[in-house]
């Protein structure tokens, strides 16, 4: 199909309708608007399902009664809506349905603003709700990966019977780039052996996330932390540019991650030895690649949208061996490349030690910028 | 090779529009592009501003601080770009809605009566379009006939009988362009 | 006597919509009585291969249990927007919420207001018993006033913690919905009438007009502290002068489709 | 002269709640307290003559516990199903 | 004064209300309706303000707005009910009042079970709700030992102005204990300089999460950071038994720590030199001594009753200095002490290395024991 | 005429409960309005110096920037709780919330319900504009059936997107709502009668009578896509039909109290 | 005889948005094309005589940016107030 | 030194109070005590049961699985427990509601009527008590005088009056305890 200019947020909804999304519901929260409102016009018009829901604790409840009947389906919103689907996606993932959420990230915490931001890495990859579960994370930094990943994020929601979250920020959202959409593929809404759709020739089947019984409740943890850790053998995703040769490695995801990508430009461009890891599966995160990479290399720069969340992750995976640094800009504010080159220029001289803390210094360096 | 574009304005002066144009004829001579729009603090009115980058490759920022080429259709874009611009690029200026020159003399600027020659064509509304011709007499990577193309391509059907007033635009900005254009020193 | 127990005289026997599992409801708790009638409709309409119920969180959180239905347990007062999703997913299903006072009319008041008022073509079997009873007789919208509870030890106050709501007499100021009634459990006529508005209100789904609810008065002994049958008697002096029974809501197409 | 009837209590679901005892009209009905179930209750039955198969025994019974025969026709059956 | 038996629940409730709980607002979930239900009794006959919210939406809202005139107040819930309130805390984070918060953990994900539970740690500790933020959580294993943090855990939220969470399960929460409870204090509503009370004789306040301008909100979230590092640096909270001579350390928190300790004094009557370290602020966490105590050992046991989510900590505290090994029970099962015994057994022989994956590990054995 | 600007003969002047800070709104939005009456009561009973505003999440966001008294920025849709909070620790302050028809009546319903269902003694003002002003005019609870917003493109659908909520109508059925009023701000007579209701309204309050909202048709010419004086007419011609002005609840206490 | 008005328009509020020329019951009002306020509005004036000081103006702006003057008793003032 | 009990029956049996009275005792004489529920996944009904764990150190777990007494008040609790009391524990059975006796020979089992014996004193509620004092008879830790001291301290004022029936009935629960104690071999 020819490349045509979308804006992100649009070309996100219309993907997941091209792939198949049967139902959609949300809330209206900016900058995520354009997907509620792109839905609220094709969806009706392809006889699919829309509802703008009365808040997003609605939204969260309508996509888990949907996906219960086996329909692809998805829900979009932004941090403080996001927030507000815990106890939801909680129950989603105790009830082990298929869902994709879309979280088009902003400034916080609070209302905080509109603007692009990365602050809710440990919301989705961590823990937002109660209770252990992991929802499989992707972070796309360019529109067409996020059109790429539309459907590999329904078909792995449904292949682990997990939430899959794709987790923008407003800068990727309201962009526009040249972007290849997916063919329209037909709706088959797949008859699954656990899909509530009325019990005609079968025996009757129970959706729940209740285990009174404790030890009844541990087997279901364990069965979600073996599909966790399937996901953790198989689906890692990640892009890596100037790995061969670098002696020291930027590490950053989604808009931080490209935006990056100029700054290691500029730094090759200057005989820098440097390298750029932009994981795109962040939860399951890449630790395997990191620790290997861990061994080529004397340090790696964290660069985020935030004070330090994907941070623990790399330096669970490099477990001590090497220097990390850290760059963050917060609240909103996207770094611009000569900020990071000049960090990478900054480590590129430094002498490192293993057991600073990436946070403590980083805080310093802000300081002295004193904005 | 990436060029870097920033175009500034008054909410409402066709600015986005402008980014989006010249995007489209970037795409459709095979490049890679990517508009970026940003808006003030002040949710409506305002000044309103995108960012497009041009490029062979893969683009990393879709935000740059110091532009190639800045486009500033009023007095506050003038004042807060002109500075930014890299040393050797070009500054194009809407005479009509600025009452200084630009003070760098290290950068190509253009000044054109966007409005004034919008307004001869027969609608202050291409004041946008004027601008656009005036900022490809100095851009390498697109020609006018590239703009032309896209516009006939993308323009959307409802907009159709506007297309010829958009090109003539285009045409009378970069002519006055050609005409009065003081290169870097 | 056994002679007479043959086929031919067989006059009631427990509804085939049922499973063969024993309730976990306390003795005497009508919520036993709601669950019988529900299960009787669907029988009677033949709807439990294509009805679908959305479990609530409340003593009735195990419904699924009991039904030869498909059934979901919904988050506690998510039930009408959990039944949403499910019935734009599945149009020609049958699809019904069964919530307590406590899931339906506090947490849950946002999405049972905002079902109604789209009309979406779900039914909701709304037991109100006047108090939270699984979690051990807490205060519930609907507890009347003065009355002593493990949350208002002194009996309810209004000053302070408000009044109690009628949600029946609420909903139906709703334009999107269709058929709202309040019905009660203690007694055999009354049950009747109960039975009667539960199938009015699948009827009315089944016929696509829209949002029905029917409000039960329930009894929870337990937690009243009273015998099952002293527990009847107290919902007919207490509950039903503050919650009078009724049709709030019946919409001309309803009226017309003579249901 | 009233119609002939018996009534069947299934020990799995009764819970002596003595709702079924308070709503016979003829009064013909007790918990048996020789007897307790798996579940430990008391459970219902019949303790003298007169049981009229009315069903409403089996109306008011939250636990469906109570299977009706009448020796009648099954005319009058609809009033015990309520419809 | 003299001690009495009293039950977690209200123990806790009692001891907040003689502190100076001027306003509770909260809505019933077990493990902990005890606490609701002593508030419902004793502040309106104190004349102290208590609210049976709606809903845990309701409630945070109404503390936070509470919180914003200065006055002491609280809220508890149980797992399901503090997903819900995550949005609310992300906004009294970032408007900078301060708040008690407990939780009496279950067993989830989703509705789940009502029995003892650890699984919430990463959601309060790591980021629950959207944006950068860190509440400071204390995990007291006794009842006495809760009773004691409550005077704390009000004056950390007012010091630092944050939320302050009391992190328990249901097994501390329904337990009696012989507990010595502070006197009853005195009522003072500080006149705090942020507090909205009235803009008598001084310029009006406002309080507020929203800052449209990134910058400003990238200087809120440094505050945010600064005050979380001076905690991190003042206000670390463990307790240590057998430390001394170890050559080993079981680290457990809460519930998991106290009957860590019946494992480990079983163990030391076996001979073996284990020691047990049990944080009580797990946030901010005692990542110093840990580092310390790494240097010391040769390798740490953490067991918990959730997946290994404290135990990212403790690895980022080790940095892969030291093998770590992991126990836990999941979806409310409480492990006995003999369970824990017999891992402390097993590292006391097996060898272990730095590398390994822990929660992998323990995911084999627990197939082993194949329940 | 300069002559006649000397203070003897001043009839109006800005209110002093204003701050100097000029509005965020679009020209023309009658958001400004309802906020010079606001402020004009606000000093008329001298109250700013013991009042607490409650801002929402909505075009309103900013509503503390411009009253010159404490002020307080809800979570969408919570102000009726977060007001809550605040009026129970301050009995005798004046407490206030100023929220729009998404923040009040979608995603806050449960919020205002209950304040309402408790009595709770705050004072409400509701604006309805029949959409969702800040967030790009998507539809509302309050929006017109067939009406097109950015969220129902081809019109309103009612068969799918359901009907709108008449909110004054239905706290009206609360036993806790002590006043409860509509009013129109398109034109000087009816935004007099609006000054009155808001003014009544806070007198309910410091008379402390219980729960009271005065509920405000108002204009949104920004994504209406008319001009200022379209919008007006618009709003008269198709929202006063639909949203009839009137009083719905004025409890016999108030009635009584003759405010 | 009608009473002898003027008011008086602050820039810094005003946007242009016509409501109180639309209102101005003896049409008194429009907009000042000649000059821009400060936010870039055409701020609204007085144009010609007749203003009697009714404030019907005043109580439509939504950006409090009119002040009124009145030569008469301030007994009529409340009118304006609206109280 | 510590000693950990488990008590257990139906809901209803008293069975919870019963270990609240020990625990107060224990308290009351200066030890460490925790007194911890479980009651069945059934909500209601059922078997409940408690652990009762006295010290004189700061106690860890409050929960155990071999308890060195376990008092059993029916079946299911005597099937359930009987195995799991340590060797040379003690295991004490409500012969009233149990038709079998006990299997192990490696613990010491007292076997007691306690619901005939309540009944003597005229109240079947008091069958706990009787049980308690038949416990009593075999545990270093209180004596009946501990216990009955803190039933008088801590018995709140409404249930004052039934001190002297719950007296009797530990007494005679300990006295019969001691005359049909079968010590572990
Ligand atoms: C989010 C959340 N909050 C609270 C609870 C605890 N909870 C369980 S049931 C219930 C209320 C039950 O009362 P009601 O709905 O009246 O039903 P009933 O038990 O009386 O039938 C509550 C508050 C929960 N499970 N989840
Ligand atoms: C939890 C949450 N959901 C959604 C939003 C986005 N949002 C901001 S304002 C708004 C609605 C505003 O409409 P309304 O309440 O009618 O006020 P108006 O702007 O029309 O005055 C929404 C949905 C948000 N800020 N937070
Ligand atoms: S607690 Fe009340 S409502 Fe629940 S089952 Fe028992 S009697 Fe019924
Ligand atoms: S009503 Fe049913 S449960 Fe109750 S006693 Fe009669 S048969 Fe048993
Ligand atoms: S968007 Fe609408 S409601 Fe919001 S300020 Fe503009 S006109 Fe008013
Ligand atoms: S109403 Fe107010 S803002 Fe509008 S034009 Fe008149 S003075 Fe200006």
């Amino acid at each position: 199909m020819a490349r045509e200019l979308w804006e992100g947020n649009q070309a996100i909804a219309e993907a997941a309708i091209r792939v198949g999304l049967e139902a959609y519901f949300g809330y209206p929260i900016t900058p995520q608007n354009e997907i509620l409102e792109w839905m609220s016009k094709r969806l009706p018009e392809l006889g699919r399902a829309f509802v703008q829901a009365e808040a997003e604790l609605g939204a969260i409840n309508m996509v888990y009664g949907a996906a219960c009947t086996g329909a692809r389906v998805m829900t979009s919103s932004s941090s403080p809506g996001i927030s507000l689907m815990m106890e939801g996606l909680s129950y989603i993932a105790g009830t082990e349905v298929p869902m994709v959420l879309v979280n088009v990230m902003r400034g916080g915490p609070g209302l905080g603003n509109i603007a692009p931001s990365q602050a809710d890495y440990n919301q989705i990859c961590k823990g937002g709700g109660h209770g252990d579960y992991h929802p499989i994370v992707l972070a796309p930094a360019s529109i067409q990966e996020a059109v790429d990943l539309m459907p590999v994020a329904f078909d792995l929601a449904e292949k682990y019977l997990n939430i899959c979250c794709l987790l923008i920020d407003g800068s990727i959202g309201q962009m526009m780039e040249p972007v290849e959409l997916p063919e329209m593929r037909p709706v088959v809404r797949k008859d699954y052996p656990w899909a509530v759709n009325g019990a005609k020739g079968r025996p009757r089947r129970i959706l729940t996330s209740i285990y009174l019984d404790p030890p009844e409740e541990e087997k279901t943890n364990l069965r979600l932390l073996k599909r966790w850790q399937e996901a953790q053998e198989k689906e890692i995703r990640y892009k890596e540019y100037f790995i061969e040769d670098a002696e020291f490695i930027v590490i950053g995801f989604g808009t931080a991650g490209r935006v990056a990508l100029s700054a290691v430009r500029a730094a090759r461009a200057q005989g820098i030895k440097v390298g750029l890891f932009r994981p795109i599966t962040v939860a399951p995160f890449p630790y395997k690649r990191v620790a290997e990479l861990a061994q080529q290399v004397s340090a790696f720069l964290v660069t985020e949208m935030n004070a330090g969340q994907m941070l623990e992750d790399v330096r669970l995976a490099v477990n001590g061996s090497v220097p990390i640094e850290f760059y963050g800009r917060l609240g909103g504010v996207v770094p611009f490349p000569d900020e990071i080159l000049s960090e990478i220029q900054r480590v590129a001289k430094a002498k490192l030690s293993a057991d600073a803390d990436p946070v403590a210094n980083w805080m310093k360096r802000m300081e002295m910028v004193a904005r | 090779m990436q060029t870097e574009l920033i175009l500034s304005g008054f909410g409402g002066q066709g600015i986005m529009f402008a980014g989006q144009v010249l995007s489209y004829a970037a795409m459709d001579v095979g490049k890679q592009v990517t508009w970026i729009p940003s808006y003030g603090p002040e949710m409506r009115g305002g000044t309103a501003n995108c960012t497009v980058v041009i490029a062979d490759e893969e683009i990393g920022s879709p935000v740059v601080k110091n532009p190639d080429v800045a486009l500033v259709m009023n007095l506050p874009s003038l004042d807060k770009y002109e500075p930014l611009v890299k040393p050797g690029g070009m500054l194009v200026i809407n005479e009509s809605m600025v009452d200084r020159g630009a003070r760098r003399d290290d950068i190509t600027v253009v000044t054109v009566p966007c409005s004034e020659i919008a307004e001869e064509i027969g609608s202050i509304k291409m004041a946008n379009m004027v601008a656009v011709g005036a900022l490809l007499s100095g851009l390498k990577e697109l020609t006018v006939a590239d703009v032309e193309a896209a516009l006939n391509a993308h323009m959307p059907g409802r907009h159709k009988h506007l297309l010829p007033k958009n090109i003539e635009a285009i045409h009378k900005g970069y002519e006055y362009a050609k005409a009065h254009t003081v290169a870097a020193r | 006597m056994a002679t007479l127990m043959v086929p031919e005289n067989l006059v009631y026997e427990r509804p085939h919509a049922f499973t063969d599992a024993p309730t976990h409801y306390c003795p005497g708790c009508t919520h036993g009585v709601a669950h019988r009638l529900i299960a009787e409709v669907l029988e009677e309409m033949n709807l439990t291969e294509r009805t679908i119920g959305v479990a609530p969180v409340g003593c009735a959180v195990f419904a699924y249990n009991y039904f030869d239905t498909d059934f979901v347990e919904a988050a506690h007062g998510r039930a009408p927007a959990m039944a949403t999703g499910i019935k734009r997913c599945l149009p020609d299903h049958i699809v019904f919420t069964y919530q307590g006072d406590g899931d339906l009319a506090s947490i849950g008041m946002g999405e049972i207001v905002h079902a109604a008022a789209r009309g979406e073509n779900i039914t909701v079997i709304f037991i109100n018993n006047a108090n939270y009873g699984m979690t051990g007789g807490q205060m519930a919208p609907t507890t009347l006033p003065g009355m002593k509870t493990t949350s208002s030890p002194d009996g309810r106050d209004v000053e302070t913690q408000g009044y109690p709501i009628r949600m029946a007499e609420m909903l139906a100021t709703l334009d999107g919905a269709g058929y709202v009634v309040r019905r009660s459990l203690h007694d055999p006529a009354n049950i009747r009438k109960a039975k009667k508005a539960i199938r009015t209100a699948f009827e009315v789904q089944e016929r696509k007009l829209g949002f029905s609810m029917v409000e039960l008065l329930s009894t929870c002994p337990s937690n009243w502290n009273l015998t099952p049958v002293e527990s009847l008697k107290w919902l007919e002096e207490h509950m039903i002068p503050f919650f009078p029974l009724g049709d709030y809501k019946v919409a001309p197409a309803i009226a017309a489709a003579k249901i | 002269m009233p119609a002939k009837g018996t009534i069947e209590v299934n020990d799995l679901y009764c819970k002596g709640c003595e709702l079924c005892v308070d709503a016979c009209p003829p009064k013909v009905l007790a918990l048996d307290m020789e007897r307790l179930t798996p579940k430990g209750y008391h459970p219902a039955h019949i303790v003298k003559d007169g049981c009229t198969g009315c069903a409403i025994c089996a109306l008011v019974c939250p636990d469906a516990a109570i299977t009706v025969y009448r020796e009648v026709t099954k005319a009058a059956a609809p009033v015990a199903a309520g419809g």
